[in-house]
């Protein structure tokens, strides 16, 4: 019958995504950690210790979200990485963004795509590779990471650093003149350049402060 | 910042091809709706010969000119990426398909036929250019200006395919547990081209027919075919049967929900017809 | 930390809708195949053994769907009844169809809440008794049967059999009266006395047809 | 007839829900009273006696929310708390806010839940308790005093008060840092954590405005 | 203070609207009673019995429902009849079509306006009278009698009554001729005036099948 | 069947009076919003003369030309049947009205004083045939080409209102606990017109003012007149206590608590710009 056939295909469709479901649980949690560890380089008692915290929010990616990142992974079929996409997606958006976050905190440079899937998450670069990190969710951490940090500049200055802002607002410039180069067909990403536009100009204000 | 590029023309490949899809799932649809209008004509054991011959006829022309090119598109591409682009001519095909073979054979089309009727091996010569580089606007050009009338008797990409589907004979496994013949093994992956048919889109396709088949069921009765509208019921019954063992179930697709109520009101539609014969 | 205790709690609450939701698809699987079964009484080939059916699927909710549901019953917390009422709500409507719909096939008539409760499902039939049959849920189920029973009169007269509309016109008359004298607030279940107005509706059509 | 004892089954719950209906009304006309009074903080005349003003609403709510409360208490029957929650739910979230707020005006700390349940509202911290406080709702009730707490420090730095603002800075943070850990598969205070994000980033803007 | 009068004034209007909506409740009650009671006609039982159905459905309506209603009136100031009008409009379109029901089955004939509103119902024709029956709700209720008489015409016939439903043709082609004259503007009254046609057709099909 | 004929005329007459007054509403709605417009025109004290002197010459044609047409219309009938009909420029006209009216006095304007403004004697000799006969198609044909500017200096039926208002100081209890002055006393009922002013509607038409309010605040920000903007905050405060004050209740039209929200968003919106100027 052909009908049995099918309950059985969606029955062990079922399986996999619960399977999915639960190690995407943990890394929603570590992520949800790791977002806190790195909330508190906006308050004074954190600003002076930024190289601790990134230090720490960093050993913390490496020592737990990349082994259960590596979990979710062979928990998904290689040749069905789309059938499932849909519900990992949003989290692959979160790593990168903590990923690209860290890095900035660190260096005052962007994490570029091939740094976050190979260095950082040890996951593919394209298809081939089976699990992968998709272009969009890359770019939709990028965006993530404006937001934060066009807060983080008002705070620094807060806290009486004056020199991260122009370095938060030259970043935000390279990000901005490397969307502009996207043709955004996506209009989830066309909001988040929306976004991303509006955190530039309250960075300028910042700055412009600053230099007054 | 270049790295920006690269992005750039990735997100560009996708678009395009995603557009390609799109376009071609369209034409499916349309083309496939034709099929089902023109099954509609039956109306006596005396019509099937000519209209079933023209059925197979579209239905064959449908999978050569453009279920190829969908095909073409996904060499190499996870199967699931571009599914959404094409999901709505694949049901609306699987419509027309199985009501033609349910005239022919008298029962319900299998998913491996399905399956294995969108699974075409590469012809060696002519559509290689084409579909080695799918992004060339000049090859994207010819192939829209293909499914016209004029060129269906030519000697083309098609007609090899079908023989080449004769030499394979199953050349992968035709019956998949994990919901979908998905895997594209390294070794025939660059040969073969494939459209892959989820179950779910299969069965949605399916759904589809319940409505065609009571609309035959409501017609039979206007010529006074009665027996033939019992058949049909009875049929229904067995296609409802089927849906009830899947089960809807709470993660179901609200797609599959809708189809199965429209399949409960066919089956009641054809129901209150036979009453009314028997009243 | 205060928030620590009340991620605790959520997760606690998390837990126990969990396990609800693990035992109600164990249920409702049950009750899908249930109801499969008793699709058969509609067709011509199964018109014949009515009685086959009716038996089958009331050993089919005795041994299956009963234990399934104590199962259920023990993972709702006694006090916590209302608090997760909206997860099973819909599923102890369906059961009472089935009881009633399989009492109507077996005896022609109505199946009590008392009985319901009770003797066919054996769950409570007042809040004291802890997991119980709510009235609405109770009256739910009967709609679902008043509307299976007029699809149900439709096909009796195709497979020959003239008396059972008339016994399910008088089972809808009743359902009708009874129906009238609640003030029905609940714009859930005023819906569906639309539809049972409807059934009554068609039946009678039916029951007229047979007249002349 | 059946029936009839439905029939009053359904006119008893619809008792219950008038009476707690009245009650309802009743503490919500004193809530938006004490609302109205603690508004007066925001203005040039209220802003000097900001002590007088919470001290009346604190004996506002002691000597008349609270009898009200423990009347609403009474007329919900122990067992079906959750039967009638989505009525009075609402309501209690806005009490949490009043009692955090007063707390917030008086201290400048964070109101715990058990002191809210207990030491103000007097009522259950548990189901155990009978009515009690949902955590849910205390939540609830913490993210409307932070809405009204951005909006407050805007209007002392208008009033030339330029130390609430930052002690109103770190109530949000601290406050943030929380929510950051619970895991919101509730949509409605994921929401409402958007908005706490939000009123966090303006008070830390009026906090940069103030620095520079 | 503006706003302290407004106050009053929305305070003023809520108790006549919640003794407006206390009256309304007990005339609901009552209509459902007699509606319950005149569906009896439906039935094989009650068939036998039309005339002491009747007369029992009509002695309730002047013994019981014309004193409640009368308490309604007076319970709705005499200028202000449209500012409660919404709340009570349904109900009297629902007793117009009890009295012009009963009137059918005991007369077989159209009861006009002016009779359902000072013989029946005892209230007034038009705004001088005060509390008065609009040409909306009378015609409304019609159009209910028209559904119920169109299900009864039916149920005549199941039951060897073949004179009723030429009756029944007639009626209802004078309604129908009688709306046509109307210029209906009302989208409310046009959708009626639908069900009143799929009426029509229905009971022509019983007199046709009757005729042969 | 001859009764319908009766129905179909008194369900004509209701649908023409309420078209009729629809029609005037929208016209207020307008003309109203013109004096808004005007008065957002005041960048300072000097501006005032002019601007106050030209809104009051415009609010007083809206008054005679329109309102007065109004009340005509609903002379003999419940003031609630067609309340719904002209509700929106009610409101339209207390925003306009309140507006001009706190400018020139500092004050918020009290219902009284707005539902004496829409009370009229009615004028013996020129608007009677058309009052008396409000369906003659000619006499409406008419009324709609007086809300004409050129029209406006005529001595018509509008002036003799206003001194049939001096005459009769108070007629009517000014206030009314039960919501609204609705009695129509039988007395001068047939002398007297008005519109009623429901209270919910005039303090609808007081919410819309304070956007007013937040708009000329900002304004005067981008004049430097930051004192005038401390004021108004002021103002909105007192206007924002006064809501409170009526409480939000549960059975409180949507629309209302609509307004309570823009007002909120008002008051923030000035307290923002208070802060910035301090800042």
């Amino acid at each position: 019958e052909v009908f049995r056939d099918y309950a059985e295909s969606i029955e062990a469709e079922h399986e996999v995504r619960e399977k999915v479901r639960d190690k995407l649980r943990v890394i929603e949690t570590l992520a949800r950690e790791s977002s806190a560890m790195l909330q508190h380089v906006h308050q004074p008692s954190g600003f002076a210790k930024i190289a601790d915290i990134t230090a720490q929010a960093e050993r913390h990616l490496v020592d737990q979200i990349r082994p259960a990142l590596a979990e979710l992974s062979s928990s998904v079929p290689a040749s069905q990485f789309y059938r499932y996409y849909a519900m990992f997606n949003y989290t692959l958006m979160r790593l990168c963004h903590l990923c690209s976050l860290i890095h900035f905190l660190k260096e005052g440079q962007l994490l570029t795509r091939a740094a976050t899937a190979q260095d950082w998450l040890q996951i593919g670069q394209s298809r081939a590779d089976g699990f992968y990190l998709e272009v969009d969710d890359y770019l939709g951490g990028l965006i993530q990471t404006s937001n934060e940090l066009a807060r983080f500049a008002v705070n620094c200055v807060t806290n009486q650093d004056f020199e991260r802002p122009v370095q938060i607002c030259e970043f935000l410039s390279t990000l901005l003149a490397g969307f502009r180069l996207l043709n955004l067909k996506n209009d989830n990403l066309r909001k988040k350049f929306d976004s991303l536009k509006y955190d530039m100009k309250k960075v300028e204000e910042v700055v412009y402060d600053l230099s007054i | 910042i270049q790295q920006f590029q690269e992005h750039a023309r990735i997100l560009d490949e996708k678009n395009d091809k995603y557009e390609r899809i799109v376009k071609l799932s369209r034409d499916i649809t349309v083309e496939s709706k034709r099929v089902i209008f023109l099954l509609h004509r039956i109306t006596c054991e005396d019509d099937k010969p000519a209209v079933l011959g023209e059925a197979e006829i579209k239905l064959g022309d449908i999978r050569k000119r453009l279920w190829y090119y969908v095909a073409s598109e996904l060499v190499n591409e996870d199967p699931y990426k571009f599914l959404r682009a094409y999901t709505g001519g694949l049901q609306e095909y699987v419509e027309a398909l199985s009501f033609y073979h349910y005239i022919c054979y008298d029962e319900l089309i299998s998913w491996e036929k399905v399956q294995e009727e969108l699974h075409f091996q590469r012809n060696a010569h002519r559509p290689k250019d084409e579909v080695k580089d799918p992004l060339d606007p000049k090859a994207a050009q010819a192939r829209e200006t293909i499914p016209t009338k004029e060129q269906t008797e030519d000697e083309d990409a098609g007609d090899s395919v079908s023989v080449a589907i004769q030499e394979e004979a199953h050349p992968e496994p035709k019956s998949d547990s994990s919901g979908g013949n998905t895997n594209l093994k390294g070794s025939t992956a660059k040969k073969s081209l494939q459209v892959l048919v989820p179950k779910t889109d299969f069965v949605l396709g399916l759904a589809d027919l319940t409505g065609e088949v009571m609309r035959q069921a409501i017609n039979f009765i206007g010529l006074g075919n009665t027996q033939a509208c019992f058949d049909l019921m009875e049929f229904l019954h067995a296609m409802h049967d089927g849906f009830l063992d899947v089960g809807y179930r709470h993660d179901m697709r609200r797609e599959m929900s809708r189809k199965i109520n429209v399949l409960n009101h066919s089956l009641q539609k054809v129901e209150n017809a036979c009453y009314s014969i028997n009243v």
